[in-house]
């Protein structure tokens, strides 16, 4: 029960039942995130991250849930709101936390920050600050494996407010006309940033929306993890298959505001804490307690653990030094001897 | 401004706000537009109020579609109205340069005359808060290359709260580049001031042993290089250049030559930029005037990146400016 | 029967019976646009004519139909493939003409040619290039009209190609989203350029896909001018009465080529045939037969009338002088003498 | 090339075709996409069977979406293979000019070197075919501006023929402009020249009284100039930039050095254009050299033109890069 899984775990070829274990599995993920970004609010109020920085805070089955379906061939790519899917997807947390502090221990050699997560080993594709803007990149890749004949698939993340740019619109169309194995995973939060769902779309249901390119789409309560983690191996079960590409709507919330320099002034504080009633950390863990003995010690533990991650986290970012300026143009190309 | 400046003094975002209170107070056309303008209150707090002040119909919150709601300012512009359309950055508007370039500049001339396009186009520009690659662009320079399109800077607090009466005045599309290192520089805007002469670059300091060009959020450094350089005797020229299109050559040109010396300082990418074209014609007309080349202090031709210190080394900084200008003095 | 009918007659408030009198009209209008067209193929082999010239040779009954439901104080958006509904406007067709033979007495001066005709008296906002460029801007007509409380919409042209870009997905969303009183006009002739409608949207059904935007929409046979002008009347009383936007997707045909320059290789000649069997000038020509008592002396006089026309304005058009080179920055911005 | 070199000589648009042709078949990895690539054969013929060659998997038609195609230009060279896209025209790659920027120029870069992009992308530019205005840009100086990308525009048959192997064996993205006046044009490209170099400018023609800078579509017209201008006893340099990214430096202040003159032609807008780059680049580094300001011929700015004396007036002539060789040489 308190067995200490590693990121690496779940990310062979998908299929676990989903069982006690797992459930654990799912909760210590999502403490993983929420603790982390917890403590990065922390960072950023010290001064120590800088720049924009958007938490998922309340969002965490998504990404959890989401990864539980992707294998680590899969390609993944995302938005500026990412450190769920970072963590999510294996990047390690100090890796995470480095490039946050800007060091060139970073996942992004601290040229990214928050917004812009890079693991290529991992096969995370960032970090995108555009909206919409990783949504083609995304496509390319999925053409890549078709082309190639391989089984794999990319997901792609995006918001609700990215559906209305034409880069949505484009590459759903062109993953629709050429079958791509693309996962689209769009996290429906209710606002792009001040602005309501019902001021970005004249039609809200955004599953519908997609389902009109030819995509299958549904949508997802994306707060109960086990819910999007069954939606997700569906769909990606299907792309890998050659089901073409998938949309799915996962309806979620953010508690905090949109980026740290929001004074979130317009949302009703009233809904956030409707909201909250059903975290999925809490609804996790309460399906946990019913259904498999999981009690406040083990809760304890598992806090525990996670803490003990995030402090060596914290300690390994901190040692990272700081890239020289001397370096700074280094990656605007790639060094001649490092062409293929 | 209102009565809050008795309690403190107002900032550059204050009088941004200001004159798009002004505007919308004034005439019955004119309408601001774009991405959280209203509830949110802008992304960087501009417009904060004015949805209250002035209604959903007069200020209107946009769905994330830079070129749909960019568009429909140019044919709401075509249909006589006065809209103030605002991109959130610079970096998004390459989403919307279609509409910017084939459309708001051209229909003008394309048609023969017939179909004038009176929009202002509003955007954060430049790159100092660690918002990394997609967040800093500084694409003046490109917009400056647009024939059809008048290209604003404002750089100081008064600018900010007098250009855009001018620019709405423009019978023809005016894009305006906010700095967002700016927002909160304080200042108190003279309303017995000259209005903004939207035709010329100011002198902000007078100087006669180098010419410092410069414009919007590198105006600041620029005046603390000449300061310094005052220290040691050299007497620095500071030209804010505010409208980047169409240039003021006979301001720059000008002051070349009394100093016989210039610096171009633009954060924007170096190559092909707006300082190329500010060196070329200083160079150009200024060719028998000048006792050394022109030098140019740039962003460093890089994504600009996020750690802090990378970011530094990749602006144009006070003294990169400062050793420019030794180096013209010889 | 023969009563010679102006553009402008049908340019007032509409809603005259569609009657014997109306289809003469009608008939005689699509008349104009082809043999306007034909003459401009002949121009253009003479050389007269240059740049890029897209016929709508075939799709006649579109533009006029269209134009039936329109008044004099609506704006017009089209494409580059837009001579027929410049003449449907009512723009004269020796300014047309002189436009595309580069004329200063054109009616954008000789600046446009083929692709950029603009009338603004007629609210005949061009003429657009870019494929989708003109739908953001005839949004924004439209909102204009709503902000004022006026009761005139923006009718805006585009072709099944277009609907795969940005623009259109963008402009479709703003214009549900805030009711504007915008009649989207998609010309689906099955192709864009070489590439047939399959190959270019995974849903092809486009009128399904527009209405997924929350637009009323359905799909009109193209090459019947009757039923063209019933569903734009349709439409355009409800845009009007505050309906909101109104997607129409004309299904039609273009019997030449994309462009002059197109050699026209991806289509099967037997295809072209087909659809000639429907062609919009034989179809109502034969109604007329049926019902109006129309016959080969009362088209003998139509096509006569409309051969007149033609051979004055092009005389008209071959009037107009060059504008001298000296006034090519004429019009990059407004003279100050023209500052409002 | 084929066997049809010997029935007549070979163009520029074959030349193209014959190198698309020859990267296809040598590297699995290469595919070409965009708009009508495939059963029309390109908007202007470059690809012209070679849909029945390769296949509908190598030879991509897509649909009008070119954020959309472009990105997955990016997305399938980030995987691995080695994409050429072509965006039909200059004019429509705006509307993917987010792609471009924040992602194939930016990637490497922002993640920190993991991120390499070998993207090609071919577009056709400029103006001379009465395509009036929004579809007559030569936006080259735009994307000179851009830091992460590579811009070539080939001028001669042998480069069209040769460029393109070293383009794709770059790792990271490369933007080739192929002016359309261009593809008609022939000439027997020889295949035992040597590679094209991507680093260098060439020399096209030598002199020493004044040097002509250019690059594209306008090489005819200044080697014409250059002709003109020998009648008169001026031997004009005549420099072909060729690759407008990186620039050569060396080769534009070579040539500079010994005639101590220069005339920068280029079909673009003047203004902070690429050849205020080249012009100031001049001014800065062969300022000690120079014996006359720098001209520059350029583009009129506006946007161009449908008449056919209009547009005519609006682009760079040779009368007009004689007259301006004439006033440097004094
Ligand atoms: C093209 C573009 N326009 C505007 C922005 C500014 N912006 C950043 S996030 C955001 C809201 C996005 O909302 P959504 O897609 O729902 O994602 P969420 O932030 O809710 O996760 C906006 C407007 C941007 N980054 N990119
Ligand atoms: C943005 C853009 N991309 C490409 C082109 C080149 N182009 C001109 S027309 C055309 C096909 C458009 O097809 P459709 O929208 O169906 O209109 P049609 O020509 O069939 O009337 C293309 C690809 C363009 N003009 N604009
Ligand atoms: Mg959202
Ligand atoms: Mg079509």
């Amino acid at each position: 029960m308190t067995r200490r899984t590693t990121a690496a775990a779940h990310r062979g070829r998908p299929g676990s039942p989903v069982d006690a274990e797992h459930r654990y599995d799912l909760l210590r993920e999502m403490l993983r995130i929420r603790r982390f970004e917890e403590r990065c609010v922390e960072l950023y109020s010290a001064g120590e991250i800088r720049g924009f920085v958007h938490l998922c805070i309340g969002e965490e089955a998504v990404s959890v849930g989401v990864h539980q379906a992707l294998t680590s061939e899969d390609a993944v790519v995302t938005t500026y709101r990412e450190h769920g899917h970072a963590l999510a997807r294996g990047v390690p947390m100090a890796a995470v936390l480095a490039e946050m502090l800007g060091r060139v221990t970073g996942c992004s050699r601290g040229r990214g920050g928050s917004m812009h997560l890079f693991d290529a080993g991992r096969r995370f594709y960032g970090g995108h600050g555009i909206v919409a803007g990783g949504i083609p990149v995304a496509g390319g890749l999925a053409l890549a494996d078709l082309m190639r004949g391989r089984p794999d698939l990319t997901c792609c993340f995006f918001g609700d407010g990215a559906v209305a740019e034409g880069e949505f619109h484009e590459t759903a169309n062109l993953a629709a006309l050429w079958d791509l194995p693309l996962l689209m995973i769009c996290e429906n939060n209710l606002y792009a940033m001040g602005t309501p769902l019902a001021r970005e779309h004249a039609q809200t249901d955004l599953a519908a929306r997609a389902a009109s390119y030819g995509l299958v789409a549904w949508a997802v309560d994306g707060m109960d993890v086990l819910a999007v983690e069954r939606a997700a191996r569906r769909a990606a079960r299907a792309v890998r298959e050659g089901g073409g590409p998938y949309f799915l709507e996962l309806r979620t919330y953010r508690y905090r505001a949109h980026s740290m320099y929001d004074p979130d002034l317009y949302r009703d504080k009233a809904e956030i804490e409707r909201w909250k009633q059903r975290d999925p950390i809490t609804l996790l863990t309460e399906r946990m307690r019913a259904d498999d003995g999981f009690d406040d010690t083990a809760l304890d533990l598992v806090e525990k653990d996670v803490a003990e991650e995030l402090e060596h986290a914290e300690a390994g970012a901190r040692e990272g030094g700081l890239e020289p300026p001397e370096d700074l143009l280094r990656f605007v190309r790639s060094p001649a001897e490092e062409t293929p | 401004m209102t009565g809050k400046a008795a309690a403190r003094e107002p900032t550059f975002r204050d009088a941004l706000r200001e004159a798009l209170r002004e505007a919308l107070a004034a005439d019955e056309r004119v309408f601001l537009m774009g991405e959280d303008v209203g509830r949110y209150g802008g992304a960087f707090g501009v417009s904060l109020g004015l949805l209250d002040e002035f209604g959903p119909g007069r200020v209107r919150d946009t769905p994330l579609s830079e070129s749909a709601f960019v568009g429909a300012g140019i044919g709401a512009a075509i249909a006589g109205l006065r809209p103030i359309v605002e991109v959130m950055t610079v970096n998004f508007s390459l989403l919307a340069l279609d509409q910017i370039v084939n459309n708001a500049a051209t229909l003008l001339h394309m048609s023969g005359g017939q179909v004038a396009v009176p929009l202002v186009i509003r955007m954060t520009t430049g790159a100092g808060r660690q918002l990394a690659a997609q967040h800093s662009h500084s694409l003046e320079g490109w917009y400056a290359h647009i024939p059809g399109i008048r290209v604003l800077a404002p750089a100081t607090v008064q600018d900010a709260r007098y250009m855009l009466a001018p620019a709405l005045a423009d019978p023809d599309p005016v894009v305006i580049f906010e700095h967002g290192s700016l927002y909160n520089v304080t200042g108190t805007p003279d309303p017995d001031a000259a209005p903004v002469d939207l035709d010329h670059a100011a002198v902000r300091r007078a100087g006669n042993d180098v010419s410092l060009i410069t414009h919007g959020g590198s105006l600041g450094k620029v005046l603390e290089a000449a300061e310094r350089l005052a220290g040691d005797g050299v007497e620095a020229e500071v030209v804010d250049l505010r409208t980047l299109r169409p240039l003021d050559d006979a301001t720059i040109l000008g002051s070349v030559a009394r100093t016989h010396r210039a610096v171009v300082v633009d954060e924007g990418w170096r190559t092909a930029g707006l300082s190329a074209e500010v060196a070329a014609r200083i160079a150009e007309q200024g060719f028998y005037d000048l006792d050394a080349p022109v030098e140019r202090v740039c962003g460093a031709e890089v994504p600009v990146p996020y750690a802090h210190q990378l970011e530094e080394a990749a602006l144009p900084q006070v003294e990169g400016i400062v050793a420019a200008a030794r180096r013209a003095v010889g």
